[in-house]
């Protein structure tokens, strides 16, 4: 076992749920020695004694833990260790406390749908209507989500942002005519952390926008 | 017109308690949730704190759904029941927390001022979740269950770590509890005045 | 008593509250009938039979009651009456319900902050920026604003008023280049009343602004 050596110490990256129902860990190898070197998640539930090891590696790609729904408990703290072992011997990360309402990160909204509305009685407006991630329960009030849009003209820098609150809709009122615009939305949990921005629609504003 | 003329029963509907308690109880989670950052930053990052504090709010002893499937299925009159015996269970140590958190060193001024807007909104909350029981079981057996909170001793101690330790946990339990109350409550008004199609 | 009378029917004007935890009514007093005539506030609330009377007549000036947290409640309806009495008899108002929620008239938007903007690719416009009124926490959803923006050159007498729905910021594309813009800005919650206008900004438009 010339040049060999035990595994370099693991790191956990991050967890994240993205519907407060379920939660994924990644975590990223440490040095693996010279040699095939074997990786467990293993974890204690705030309250028990017993030492789980994760249910699936598969679900979350490369490198990961996957919770689903039975083996997720809300507010509860989840201790958490990666271990890594090669002939040489093994070695563990740093614990990593996770509970479930501080890691809830949304996938973006979808079906973001662009429209000018050009009334007689009022200036025209860009209506823009989008839907929740598909993942979340917004039915049942298990989930809560906000969004902000944000528009530019296409070959300008400076994105325009606007807050929209619970509403799955919004008119912004003043626009330049003539030009192509890029929208994009994204959506925050009632409690965590911002979506990542939807892909880019765009529309052209007529000429007579004014 | 808040009452037209004539109405026989003026009063302030369901679904509007339902909005209010819902946004209070939103309000409540997130200055609790700000109090505990702020108080974990400023005072116990390294100090070892999450493990020895798992396990042990006060409140511990209330059975409490622990997902969504299992709030889901528990009776709504029970759910409300639990939200109140939870929002009583925090009556008497938020009143200690708005006056204690003035011993901590150097104690940022916002979270004075949050400690004593949460413990005013529980009172609010509380007797707002007082009038949708009200309304939702006229005439059930009033409820005033709650779960006591001893910790004023070690809030008080002259002990350092013990001391920080102690509002470490109070802030971390009401953080938690907080977000409960808050899910229960969305949950509640989306069965019961939006029929689960919030 | 020759050329005296009972005190004539008294009339509740309105009720405020600035941020749903407190709120102040005031009333128009009827005729005295020529003797000194004391005014009292009583009132019920939703569900109770007891009778109150107005806690605190100073704090909102003459003719007035002030309602602090402590004696305001946002579970119930308050029913209002003002009674007047003199030496010849005594007469009420007709009873005025309040549901503090309904009768937010928040304090205007502050902030308020002007730009030109002259970007390379595309025409000049006049950038108006603001934030909610400082007792408004936005983000929680406790009370959800939407915003007017009035403006005008400054030696001119007509406003031109832009309403900017749930936006805290808004661009203003056609003005008149060399004049002093005047600008005010103001707020109202979903159900409630309009905020009395900001304070004026000023912003001199230069002269090359086409």
């Amino acid at each position: 076992f010339l040049g060999h050596s035990p595994p370099g110490k693991p790191e956990i990256l991050k967890c994240r749920s993205p519907e407060k129902e379920t939660f994924t860990c990644w975590w990223k190898p440490g040095t693996d020695g010279g040699l095939p070197t074997n990786y467990t998640l293993t974890y204690h539930k705030e309250g028990e004694t017993i030492t789980y090891e994760c249910p699936d590696y598969k679900t979350g790609g490369p490198n990961s833990c996957y919770f689903n729904k039975k083996h997720t408990s809300i507010w509860k703290i989840y201790n958490i260790t990666i271990n890594a072992t090669n002939q040489m011997g093994s070695s563990s990360s740093d614990p990593h406390y996770v509970d479930v309402i501080y890691i809830v990160e949304p996938d973006p909204p979808v079906n973001l749908t662009l429209e000018v509305k050009q009334p007689e009685d009022r200036k025209p407006y860009l209506w823009i209507k989008w839907l929740p991630p598909t993942l979340v329960d917004i039915n049942s009030g298990w989930l809560t989500l906000q969004y902000e849009i944000r528009l530019k003209p296409e070959k300008t820098a400076v994105w325009e942002t606007h807050f929209a609150g619970r509403q799955t809709q919004f008119s912004v009122l003043s626009l330049y005519s003539g030009q192509k615009y890029l929208v994009q939305v994204r959506c925050k949990p009632d409690h965590g952390f911002w979506s990542k921005w939807s892909p880019e629609s765009s529309i052209e504003i007529p000429s007579d926008f004014i | 017109p808040v009452c037209p003329r004539g109405s026989v029963r003026c009063q302030v509907s369901l679904p509007d308690l339902f909005d209010r308690a819902v946004m209070l109880s939103h309000y409540i989670h997130s200055l609790s949730s700000d109090m505990f950052h702020e108080f974990n930053k400023q005072y116990a990052l390294g100090r070892g704190f999450i493990p020895r504090a798992i396990n042990s709010c006060h409140t511990s002893s209330i059975s409490t759904p622990e997902d969504k499937e299992q709030a889901q299925q528990i009776h709504h009159g029970d759910l409300l029941n639990l939200v109140l015996t939870m929002l009583r269970s925090w009556n008497d140590p938020l009143d200690h927390l708005a006056s204690e958190v003035h011993s901590l060193p150097k104690a940022p001024s916002a979270l004075l001022t949050k400690a004593t807007e949460v413990k005013e909104q529980n009172e609010r909350l509380l007797e707002g979740i007082e009038k949708i029981v009200d309304q939702v079981h006229p005439g059930a057996k009033e409820n005033k269950a709650y779960s006591v909170w001893s910790g004023l001793p070690s809030l008080q101690t002259a002990d350092e770590n013990t001391r920080l330790f102690a509002f470490y946990n109070l802030f971390r339990c009401l953080s938690r509890d907080s977000h409960k109350i808050d899910s229960y409550l969305k949950l509640l008004k989306c069965r019961i005045v939006y029929n689960n199609n919030c």
